[in-house]
């Protein structure tokens, strides 16, 4: 069982690339945070590491940071052999919102970054079916985003009340 | 409703009386279509669980909208379901009645302002009889609401309407299409 | 009773309609009485009334309502449904469930057709059931409906050897195909001094015989836990799905009859038809049956019961039980049938 | 060969238990409410309408501000100085007239928010739940007890006292205004 | 002179078939696209959000924490207890708030009654699925009672948006204590006379052993939580292995699968470890009802407009269908700034095409079924 903060030093220690830096939060959870394009190999790392074994991914969640102009992707993950968790983030400017998939690490991360493309529009390279999961394929825009305008009609149905 | 909507003139004692024993045949066995949307569709289940007993009502589920009389849109419609709802409806066989169940069904509910993905009201794509509210309703509410459709059907007529009534009456028609 | 008829209606050929038309009348007033009696056992097993409210005392007009409401349901036929056989299914089942009964003694004086190759006759118009739901599902050009038309098609012709074959170890300890002379034979009391002279009591292999012959009447009924072919939860509703009104009335009602056919089937096999239980106390023709529709709901409520209690079987498991064990198991019992008869 | 006669011997008794089972509950009294004859009796503090004492509304706003799906619309008119609204029933003044307190229940999700915040508790639950209607216009549940020719009236009243007593405040101001030019114009001099 | 049977006339074509979105065994709105070989399954495509009700947006819409708790019922509308215990533990989490300890019983009473009648509701309609009509109606008289006793505390049956932020909305009935016993005390023979009429029924058996086998490492790597998980044979319960609220105060098991009639990780395991959970609840409750005090506080001092500082959570619960997460960002305005919820459902319904290859178009169905999804929390 280890504390964040020892799996940060850890991560620093072992990668070289990819691992920016670890954010102590004034209330919550802290985290660390990694470069978008390097995510899969440290994920990969993280999963297989004998004194990390993050065998699940608990949950992957797309935030909008509308005052930075950018996407994060959050991933909390979780060890059942050592029971220890930790919070990974990576930010991508909004205009090239690309991460690299992790699907192939952690099959749950399928519906997950599906679910973040459909909402905010974070394309996940590397997945192997990149589209929309909760709303209708031909539906636009991406809803989660702070700036997000309700389309007026869809299919000839209007959306307003 | 059905083959013989509005196929008399006028009315004699025959056919008024056939009348009310095929209005009686209608109200007493609704058989309503068997699918739910969400949390209403929980309390529809308990409904038709021994606590509340539609079948007291002669009411059953069917599972195929042909053969049903009454769909209930238990839950929310949402846009993705929309064109679904319109058409379970279309392939009911007349007569048929639509009872909307809980606020989400009857105007969007707690959806009406921010949800995006959320039809508000099933009244838009088709024809609702009996508006049934509550968040979830109660079992009873439901069943009241059955009650009121009920006296609805008690008031259809087989006899042609005048020709004043059957004017507003296509363009009652026309509105919902 | 064609005489009684011909002697109070002058014309002869009237009289035959009238005797014709019995078992329709039986059916239809069965029909409304089990659908309701149905709805009813359901609703006591789970703890509920049942219908209650249409037409006053617990609900006993229900039927009638759905009946009626179902006459006035708009018909649909499917824009690319083959129209014929879509229209001639639902007629087609019913008028081999009717046909079916024309064999039937249902009294001392009355039999529709007294032929000697009675239950020939019967086990061979009840294929046209198979052949009717197969038309039906095909015809409507639904996936769901053809799936379970094809279930059907494979359960009810594998059902049909088991049932065949322990019908066929009553028919060799009553050597004849007739059924009214089958039911004749089982007249009496003379088993151990109080037992009446039924079948079942004759030869004990053959009541393994009735019990193989009941678990393939519930298959051949397609009654839980059998129910494959429209069962609601996987196949929405089988074969009926894009039937509607009274149409789909006819499937119901076939339904139902086909029920108490292979009830009153097992009834005259097994349990003595009409014979009164108590020799000749409460015989004769009217009381005769009054005995054979007892018997034959007594079944037919074994069958609710079991409905109302069980789950599903799924498709393979369902041919593994008439493959593996049911037909094997209902020819070793043939044999011993005929053994026992032998030697006894 | 001996498994699948144990298997079938299993078979037979699990169903015959379950049948047993099965036709005990079939003798059992059965749980089923009657309903449009026999009906439960609800909790106190059912939720299932809500219901304002309209006698009672001070015209806060604060149901519609607690309200998370924005059903309740309440429209107020502050009361000239000459009428007195006169107190409710907790002992608070009422200063507005409520010219329009609409609830549309079939927005509503019964989740009780707005009924905490009421400092006079004149909006609460009530047991009512057979309500079902024809027509959705009819599950807008107006309280406001005025009729529109008071409402008419009471605004117009308002828009003359407002108009009167800006008139006030403006001559004041001149008042003030040219006593100043004339503080200025005696300075000046 | 042998007679060849030409190639093409041997083929078969697969059928694509289309359950849902309005099907009886969907379990409300979801559609599978299945492509079927015979009656096999070969591929099966679920599609979900076909009841998106976008409950992220309206989190974020809404002015205050605490308005968001009706929504969350919403969520997951069979256990909405719970939903609401995840949620409002992870706002005093960022609050660093404490609850009075009446109120900590009282929830997780509430939330282990939940717990009861949503696995009454997920037996009964797996039970439905496959043709057994009877104890679907038992399980829900059963749960009519537990839903009786919701509506006494709440005054609603089925969302009942009373567990709030730093407290309860209103304090218990006096009646609720020897209520829930009665309710504890009748139950257990149900629990017996549920396992003889449809758990230990062979047909049952036959229909869900073997079937929908999820192996564990298969199920960790989905990230399956809940019996899902527990069904495979991972002794895995957050109320044990990372305990939330007081629940480290009670003594109960986990009940996992053991492939006591087929294989681990099949259909029965899954379903068994459901109907021996309820049992677990009732010890829990018995212990809770027994240390629970007689009186005390139902509400700490939250202040109207709750003033957040900037921070993030992620919370996660055990809910009758597995880990609830809660991910809420927090910045300084009175509304959340982001809220993702992991739903157990949504992730378990993921494993779906993996575990129903090969099987056969009514195993779909109990596998589905033994999945217990509810499509509220799968689409949020």
């Amino acid at each position: 069982m280890k504390q964040p903060e020892e799996i940060a030093a850890y991560l620093k220690d072992k990668i070289v690339k990819g691992v920016l830096e670890f954010v102590p939060a004034e209330i919550g959870q802290p985290w660390i945070t990694l470069a978008p394009d390097s995510i899969k190999n440290i994920a990969k790392f993280l999963r297989d590491d004998s004194e990390l074994r993050f065998n699940t991914l608990m949950c992957l969640s797309g935030v909008h940071y509308p005052a930075e102009q950018e996407l994060g992707v959050t991933y909390h993950l979780h060890s059942t052999t050592f029971g220890h968790t930790v919070a990974l983030k990576v930010r991508v400017p909004i205009d090239n919102p690309r991460v690299q998939s992790v699907e192939s690490v952690w099959k749950t991360a399928d519906w997950h970054e599906r679910e973040a493309w459909d909402m905010l529009g974070i394309i996940f390279d590397g997945h192997p079916n990149m589209t929309r999961i909760l709303c209708p394929d031909d539906w636009e825009g991406h809803p989660l985003r702070k700036d997000y305008v309700q389309q007026e009609t869809y299919q000839g149905i209007t959306t307003r009340f | 409703m059905g083959l013989l909507d509005k196929k008399y003139h006028d009315s004699n004692i025959i056919i008024v009386s056939l009348e009310s024993a095929l209005n009686w045949a209608r109200k007493s066995s609704l058989w309503y279509e068997q699918f739910g949307l969400a949390c209403c569709a929980i309390e529809m289940m308990a409904t038709a669980a021994s606590h509340y007993d539609f079948d007291r009502f002669g009411i059953i589920p069917r599972s195929s909208p042909r053969q049903a009389d009454v769909m209930i849109v238990a839950g929310t419609v949402t846009m993705k379901m929309a064109s679904r709802i319109e058409r379970l409806y279309e392939q009911m066989s007349e007569p048929r009645y639509v009872i909307s169940m809980g606020s989400c069904s009857n105007s969007g509910g707690p959806y009406w302002e921010h949800g995006y993905h959320v039809l508000k009201g099933v009244d838009k794509v088709i024809p609702v009889d009996v508006y049934v509210p509550g968040c979830p309703p109660r079992p009873e509410a439901l069943l009241e609401g059955f009650l009121t459709l009920q006296k609805k059907i008690e008031n259809e007529s087989i006899i042609e309407s005048k020709p004043s009534d059957k004017i507003t009456e296509e363009a009652d028609r026309h509105e919902t299409t | 009773m064609l005489e009684f008829l011909e002697n109070i209606i002058p014309s002869s050929t009237i009289a035959l309609v009238v005797f014709a038309l019995f078992p329709l009348v039986l059916i239809l007033v069965y029909a409304l009485f089990a659908i309701w009696a149905e709805r009813k056992i359901a609703g006591f097993i789970q703890d509920r009334l049942g219908p209650m409210r249409t037409g006053g005392f617990h609900g006993w007009a229900q039927t009638i309502a759905d009946m009626l409401k179902l006459i006035q349901k708009e018909d649909i036929i499917p824009k690319d449904a083959s129209s014929f056989l879509f229209k001639l299914a639902p007629f087609m089942i019913f008028t081999a469930s009717y046909a079916a009964f024309a064999v039937i003694p249902f009294s001392s004086g009355y039999i529709g057709s007294n032929i000697n190759i009675g239950a020939f006759y019967l086990l061979a118009i009840t294929s046209f059931l198979t052949i009717s739901i197969i038309m039906a599902s095909w015809a409507s050009n639904n996936k769901w409906s053809l799936v379970g038309g094809m279930r059907t098609a494979a359960q009810m012709v594998s059902y049909e050897v088991p049932t065949i074959v322990t019908v066929l170890s009553v028919l060799i300890v009553a050597s004849s195909m007739n059924l009214m002379t089958i039911t004749e034979m089982q007249t009496g009391n003379d088993i151990m001094g109080f037992l009446p002279n039924w079948f079942i009591f004759q030869n004990p292999f053959l009541i393994v015989a009735f019990a193989l012959f009941f678990i393939s009447m519930l298959a051949e009924s397609h009654r839980v836990p059998f129910d494959l072919p429209e069962s609601e939860s996987e196949l929405v509703a089988g074969y009926q799905t894009e039937y509607s009104g009274m149409r789909w009335g006819m499937f119901m009602l076939a339904e139902y009859a086909d029920m108490l056919l292979l009830s009153l089937l097992g009834a005259t096999l097994f349990f003595g038809g009409w014979n009164s239980p108590f020799g000749t106390f409460m015989s004769g023709p009217v009381w005769g049956f009054g005995w054979f529709m007892l018997k034959g709901m007594l079944l037919v409520f074994v069958m609710m019961w079991i409905r109302w209690t069980l789950p599903r079987y799924r498709v393979d498991q369902l041919m593994h039980i008439c493959w593996s064990i049911l037909i094997p198991l209902s020819f070793v019992n043939f044999v011993l049938v005929a053994l026992w008869e032998m030697i006894f | 060969m001996q498994t699948q006669i144990k298997e079938g011997f299993q078979t037979f008794k699990s169903i015959f238990i379950g049948m047993g089972i099965t036709l005990r509950h079939f003798f059992q009294p059965s749980v089923t409410i009657q309903y449009p004859e026999v009906r439960d009796v609800l909790p106190a503090g059912a939720r299932s309408k809500l219901f304002v004492n309209i006698d009672d509304c001070i015209g806060c706003n604060l149901c519609a501000r607690a309200c998370p799906v924005n059903c309740i619309d309440i429209e107020t008119v502050k009361a000239t100085a000459d009428i007195d609204l006169g107190k409710t029933s907790t002992g608070n003044p009422k200063r507005l007239w409520v010219t329009q307190f609409d609830i549309d229940m079939s927005k509503c999700m019964y989740c009780d928010l707005c009924v905490h915040p009421c400092p006079t508790n004149c909006i609460y639950m009530v047991q009512e739940y057979e309500y079902s209607e024809f027509d959705r216009k009819n599950l807008i549940f107006k309280f406001s007890d005025l009729t529109p020719d008071k409402v008419i009236e009471v605004k117009e009243k308002l828009v003359k006292e407002t108009e009167e007593k800006n008139r006030e405040k403006e001559l004041a101001q001149q008042k003030k205004d040219q006593e100043k030019e004339k503080d200025a114009g005696k300075t000046g001099e | 002179m042998t007679h060849q049977i030409s190639a093409n006339v041997q083929e078969t074509r697969e059928m694509t078939i289309n359950m849902g979105p309005q099907h009886p065994s969907t379990h409300g709105v979801l559609r599978l696209e299945v492509v079927l070989n015979g009656e096999v399954v070969s591929r099966v495509h679920p599609h979900i959000g076909y009841l998106h009700r976008c409950f992220e947006k309206h989190a974020e819409a809404m002015d205050d924490y605490s308005k968001v708790i009706p929504y969350t019922d919403r969520i997951d509308y069979v256990s909405a207890m719970n939903q609401e215990h995840g949620y409002v533990i992870a706002v005093e989490k960022l609050l660093q708030l404490e609850v009075p300890e009446r109120v900590e019983y009282v929830r997780v009473i509430l939330a282990e009654l939940q717990r009861i009648a949503s696995h009454l509701l997920g037996i009964g309609t797996f039970g439905l699925d496959l043709g057994a009509f009877t104890p679907f109606l038992y399980c829900f008289i059963e749960r009519e009672k537990i839903l009786t006793i919701f509506e006494k505390i709440s005054g609603a049956r089925l969302l009942y948006n009373y567990i709030c932020v730093g407290g309860l909305m209103r304090d218990v009935p006096d009646s609720f204590k020897p209520e829930t016993a009665d309710f504890v005390k009748t139950f257990r023979p149900k629990i017996k006379e549920l396992n003889d009429l449809l758990s230990y029924n062979k047909i049952f058996i036959d229909r869900t052993a073997n079937i929908g086998i999820l192996p564990a490492e298969v199920a960790l790597n989905y990230a399956a939580s809940g019996p899902m998980l527990r069904g495979s044979g991972v002794s895995w319960d957050l109320r044990k292995n990372d305990p939330y609220s007081i629940y480290d105060r009670f003594e109960f098991d986990i009940p996992v699968g053991s492939g006591e009639v087929g294989t681990v990780g099949d259909c029965w395991d899954r379903y068994m470890v459901r109907v021996r959970e309820m049992e677990q609840s009732l010890v829990i409750i018995e212990q809770a009802l027994e240390q629970m005090p007689d009186e005390g506080n139902v509400m700490e001092a939250v202040p109207k407009r709750i003033r957040m500082k900037e921070g993030e959570v992620y919370v996660r619960t055990e809910t009758p269908r597995g880990e609830l997460g809660y991910y809420i960002i927090s910045d300084k305005s009175p509304s959340p700034f982001r809220v993702k919820v992991r739903a157990p459902s949504f992730v378990n319904l993921s494993i779906l095409p993996a575990i129903s290859r090969g099987a056969l178009l009514s195993d779909l169905v109990a596998i589905v079924g033994s999945i217990d999804i509810v499509l509220g929390e799968v689409d949020r």
